[in-house]
């Protein structure tokens, strides 16, 4: 995990390809995803998929990475607060991403800025529904839902997913 | 002296009423060979359940073609765009008058028969052209100018390649031409003039749009080309002039390269329309096999491999004639 | 005018209770004949939606070969095209380019709703769900429906014979075997 | 939208097209033409709607509109339970559907710990190396057709019909498989279907080079591929293509090789890659993988008899099994490209969330940039190396 070593992450977790398919798993600032995509691009890694999980917490946005040649999945993850799904769009540096971020803002509503073409991909133009959704009675919180696997660092004031390794704990 | 006009009209008049009947059986003829030899090309049956082996298909289909609702869709210009299919047929019709099919069988003895081919294949590109730009589709004006190109480019070397049958032939007159020709295959044109006679194959896939020089109406790129609006018998009639016109240039090379009704042991039309037929086939043939090629790269093979190759043909056989 | 209606052929009637003009020259005879060419010379449009446009196209191919009723000129523009087969799901966003389609086709035309999802939204109808059209005779009237999902080449087959005999009124194939019924 | 909807088609025409078309054309230059191909387009292989802005036939701007075909998966994910979604998995890709199904399958075992009997591995790889060569036939027979080669698709398809004669034994279906289930796969391969697998081997094996002499060195053919198309290593990774796109740009990646699942690694295969970068690469790589194939199939149905455990492991998964909480990201290899099946589970009957990861829609994504400056008919050649299968795009 060399990438990150100078890196202001809120939390860095050694997953298991085994077990949960994703080898690390990094926590972001909303503010550091296009710093962060932009060192991911220059260690040669490729997107695999951009995609939000709609939490009791907030909306969690994951963004995949894989290497061609050095087998890492590295995902970073974004969470953003209900009342404000706004993000910086990585299409510039991924330009793949622009499609990914299009889907995510149909499905989820969440608002990326800076994204060159903002509107509907999959729904119809004029569709304002964002189906997957959740109604806030059926969210979960994210502590359950996530497996990350081994904290290797944190940041003070970080506790998402705290929750969950109390309760392994006891 | 009014008699004798009289018999050349009536002649002419029957000539013409012939030649109407010809192209229609020919189209249903051709259109049901390609479709069964496309079958079995592609190892299915092809038509097979109308009429014995599905030999009334074409038939049927082009009854049903005219039992179809005409649109002419809203923003056409409506006068352009019926007046585009009967320009690409009715001159085909006049196409037909000056071969000789066999050695009385000729529509009109002219001198100037291949002249009046040539002259009159050239309507054809102004009725696409046409019928592409009044439909007011994007499709068809792709298709349409895409076909003016083609037909444009495509001439010159046909044109040159006439020019060296005519050079040793010394005449115009198609059955002049094919008289001169002898009865087997070492004593045709073909001998004399091989390349003369690969330009003019090569050209006539490009002048009756067909594949792999089908680009006007290339299917998979400009959905229909030219013909995308057309429904019912404007777009039969355009299907029947492209049968008509391969019908036409394969004759025109069996006059010129092949001996025409010239043939082993007795002359007549039979040998005329195996040889045409033979032709037809292997465009038929060439058609299920190949794919498409790329317009550009479609003119590259006209302008860079054909013209010089026609020209290098008649200055070769202008030289040979001098001396 | 009500007495002039009900001079007015009953087959003329349509859906809707109006009537539709009546033909300049009618001939039983030669209505028949049409009917029959039109039924012989069904001509598809390459329109695929989804999986059944595989199995659409697999009806096209050697081994089922479509070309032997004479269906086999699949033509991309619909003004030349007497059939639209809509193999697949019609979802909001398409549904008004295939009833543009289907207006931009001359009469007389037909439509197979092939597969479950075109006759009525199939597997993709579920409480919730928010882009597929259920059923495509919401949109434009159905003449024949093939289920399956998909169906098979010999289902479309078999729906091309039903649109044959709806149009002449005779079953012109042998019928097939039940399951049980072959030795 | 309720179904009551009445759907107009006139009223848009005067205002110029749709909502798509408008917002396309605020960005277009003065005296182009701006062209919709598609949604009912021949060579878009559905309904695929690209609008392309063209002066003279060469394209300055392109932009796929996608959604035609949007149906929907990743919301049944959460509605369905974690057997009832297996189906649509069989329907997101009618091309190579029993990669799809092991994307699911595979992510949900692995969210659950599920161990897979060998043989039930074995026969997981036999079906789907099959699907893949239905799957790559299909691919050639419609490519070619887009390049105006009538004939090839009929050949394909009539191997392609026997391929599927033997597929519709354990699968019990022409097209839309969903046979695999969670913890095996439905059905055993009894005797005859085996025999059946190698008999075809040789026939198959065969075809391999009249489809070369037919088609591939065939000068038209290879004139419209070669050069067409180049993407860079770069475009690949910037748009995050897989698959047989990002091999024929010189990137040996198959999921196959560098992230092993199931019994790949037991067998021996090349990973093909040419570095032209260009639609010939893509399209000599899957000619070359087809038959890498034959080699895993051979080599997989010699394994199936020593295998051990059945088609199915004991004790499986019930109709109203509950996943344990947690989450799983799962990738295969398809005929396309990287399939991706992210769940997330919160422990109850329906994933809470199921993403899929579709190798069309990044390779499709990269067509804007690559289509750039080229004539029409090239775009078309590039749209069918591309190997797009349009509910994939869409979900």
């Amino acid at each position: 995990m060399t990438v990150f070593e100078h890196f202001r992450t809120l939390c860095i977790a050694k997953g298991n390809r085994a077990s949960s398919g994703v080898d690390w798993n990094v926590f972001l600032e909303r503010d550091y995803i296009v710093d962060a995509a932009e060192l991911l691009k220059y260690s040669g890694f490729h997107l695999e998929s951009v995609h939000a999980i709609d939490g009791a917490e907030g909306m969690l946005i994951n963004y995949l990475f894989d290497h061609f040649t050095q087998g890492e999945r590295i995902c970073l993850r974004v969470l953003l607060n209900h009342e404000d799904v706004t993000v910086d769009s990585i299409a510039g540096i991924f330009q793949g991403a622009e499609w990914h971020e299009r889907e995510t803002y149909d499905f989820h509503g969440v608002m990326f800025t800076n994204n060159p073409n903002m509107v509907n991909l999959l729904l119809p133009a004029e569709s304002e529904v964002h189906p997957l959704v959740k109604a806030p009675k059926k969210r979960v919180a994210l502590a359950e839902l996530l497996s990350c696997g081994e904290i290797e660092s944190q940041a003070e004031g970080f506790d998402l997913l705290n929750q969950k390794t109390e309760e392994a704990a006891q | 002296m009014t008699t004798f006009i009289n018999i050349q009209l009536l002649y002419l008049i029957i000539a013409l009423v012939a030649i109407m009947a010809w192209v229609g059986l020919n189209a249903l003829v051709l259109v049901y060979c390609e479709r069964k030899f496309a079958g079995h090309i592609q190892r299915r049956p092809g038509p097979f359940e109308v009429g014995p082996h599905g030999a009334l298909q074409p038939l049927i289909d082009g009854l049903k073609l005219m039992g179809k609702q005409l649109l002419t869709p809203d923003g056409a210009d409506k006068v352009l765009f019926w007046l585009a299919p009967i320009l690409s047929f009715v001159p085909v019709l006049l196409l037909f008058v000056p071969i000789p099919y066999g050695p009385v069988l000729t529509g009109m003895e002219m001198n100037l028969g291949i002249l009046l081919i040539l002259a009159f294949a050239g309507f054809n590109s102004l009725a696409l052209l046409l019928a592409g730009w009044a439909s007011n589709n994007k499709w068809g004006l792709l298709g349409a100018a895409r076909a003016v190109a083609q037909a444009v480019a495509y001439e010159i070397p046909m044109l040159l390649a006439v020019l060296g049958v005519a050079f040793i032939t010394g005449t115009l007159n198609l059955t002049e031409i094919t008289t001169m020709q002898g009865a087997w295959p070492w004593q045709w044109n073909i001998v004399l003039q091989p390349l003369g006679f690969i330009v003019f194959l090569v050209s006539a896939f490009g002048e009756t749009n067909r594949a792999p020089f089908d680009l006007p109406e290339g299917e998979s790129e400009l959905t229909a080309g030219f013909h995308t609006e057309y429904s019912s018998m404007g777009f039969g009639l355009f299907f029947m002039a492209e049968y008509a016109y391969m019908v036409v240039v394969c004759s025109v090379c069996t006059v010129l390269y092949l001996g025409g009704f010239k043939g082993p042991f007795i002359d007549g039309w039979w040998w005329f329309l195996a040889k045409t037929y033979a032709l037809l086939f292997l465009m038929i043939w060439v058609r299920w096999t190949y794919p498409r090629v790329r317009f550009d790269q479609l003119l590259n093979i006209n302008w860079k491999w054909l013209l010089p190759l026609a020209t290098f043909n008649l200055l070769a056989t202008a030289f040979f004639i001098k001396l | 005018m009500a007495e002039k209606d009900t001079l007015k052929r009953p087959d003329l009637l349509t859906a809707n209770g109006n009537y539709m003009e009546e033909p300049l020259v009618n001939v039983e005879l030669a209505q028949d004949i049409m009917d029959v060419c039109r039924s012989m010379s069904l001509w598809p449009m390459t329109f695929g939606l989804a999986c059944c446009a595989i199995e659409m196209m697999a009806t096209g191919m050697a081994r089922f070969d479509l070309a032997r009723f004479g269906a086999e000129v699949f033509r991309p523009s619909p003004r030349q095209a007497d059939l639209m087969i809509v193999a697949g799901t019609v979802t909001h966003k398409f549904a008004p380019g295939i009833v543009r389609l289907y207006e931009q086709m001359p009469g007389p035309k037909w439509v197979i709703a092939m597969g479950n999802c075109a006759i009525s939204g199939g597997p993709f109808k579920f409480k919730g769900q928010y882009n597929v059209v259920e059923g495509v005779d919401k949109l434009i009237p159905v003449d024949v429906y093939v289920p399956g999902c998909p169906p098979r080449p010999e289902g479309l087959l078999e729906g091309l014979f039903e649109l044959q005999r709806k149009i002449t009124g005779k079953r012109w194939w042998p019928v097939a075997k039940q399951v049980g019924e072959c030795s | 939208m309720s179904s009551e909807t009445v759907f107009q088609t006139r009223a848009e025409d005067s205002i110029g097209g749709d909502f798509y078309a408008q917002h396309f054309q605020e960005g277009c230059e003065e005296n182009t033409l701006v062209l919709n191909m598609g949604p009912q387009h021949p060579s878009t292989h559905g309904v695929l709607r690209v609008i392309l802005e063209v002066d003279g036939e060469y394209i300055l701007r392109a932009e796929p509109v996608l959604g035609y075909l949007h149906r929907m998966h990743e919301k049944m994910g959460e509605v369905k339970s974690w057997y009832q979604f297996i189906p649509n998995m069989g329907r997101v890709d009618y091309g190579h559907p029993l990669a799809w199904n092991w994307a699911y399958v595979g992510a949900v075992e692995k969210l659950a710990g599920i161990e897979v009997p060998e043989r039930a591995e074995f026969i997981r790889v036999i079906t789907c190396e099959l699907n893949r060569l239905a799957s790559h036939l299909l691919w050639w027979g419609a490519y070619l057709l887009d390049l105006g080669a009538f004939t090839p698709i009929l050949y394909a398809f009539d191997d392609r019909e026997a391929i599927l004669d033997i597929l519709q034994r354990p699968t019990g279906s022409r097209l839309t498989y969903s046979s695999f289930r969670i913890g095996g796969v439905q059905t055993d391969l009894d005797e005859k279907t085996v025999q059946m697998i190698r008999d075809f081997i040789p026939i198959f094996r065969e075809r391999l080079p009249m489809y070369k002499a037919l088609v591939t060195d065939n000068i038209i053919l290879r004139k419209r591929v070669e050069g067409i198309g180049e993407m860079s290593p770069d475009v690949i990774d910037r748009y995050g293509c897989s698959g047989p796109v990002a091999r024929g740009s010189g990137i040996e990646y198959d999921v196959r090789r560098n992230e092993p699942y199931s019994i790949y690694d037991r067998f021996d295969f090349e990973v093909p890659t040419e570095d032209t970068c260009c639609a010939a690469g893509r399209y000599l790589v899957r000619m070359e993988e087809m038959a890498q194939t034959l080699r895993i199939l051979e080599q997989a149905v010699d394994g199936l008899d020593k295998a051990e455990g059945g088609c199915i492991m004991e004790k499986a998964p019930k109709p109203n099994w509950k996943a344990p909480a947690g989450e799983a990201w799962f990738a295969v290899e398809s005929g396309r490209g990287k399939v991706g099946v992210h769940v997330v589970s919160d422990g109850s009957k329906t994933p809470y969330r199921i993403k899929l990861r579709s190798p069309s829609y990044s390779n499709l994504s990269s067509f804007a940039e690559v289509a750039e400056g080229v004539l029409i008919a090239d775009a078309v050649s590039i749209l069918g190396s591309l190997d797009l299968i349009i509910p994939e795009v869409d979900r």
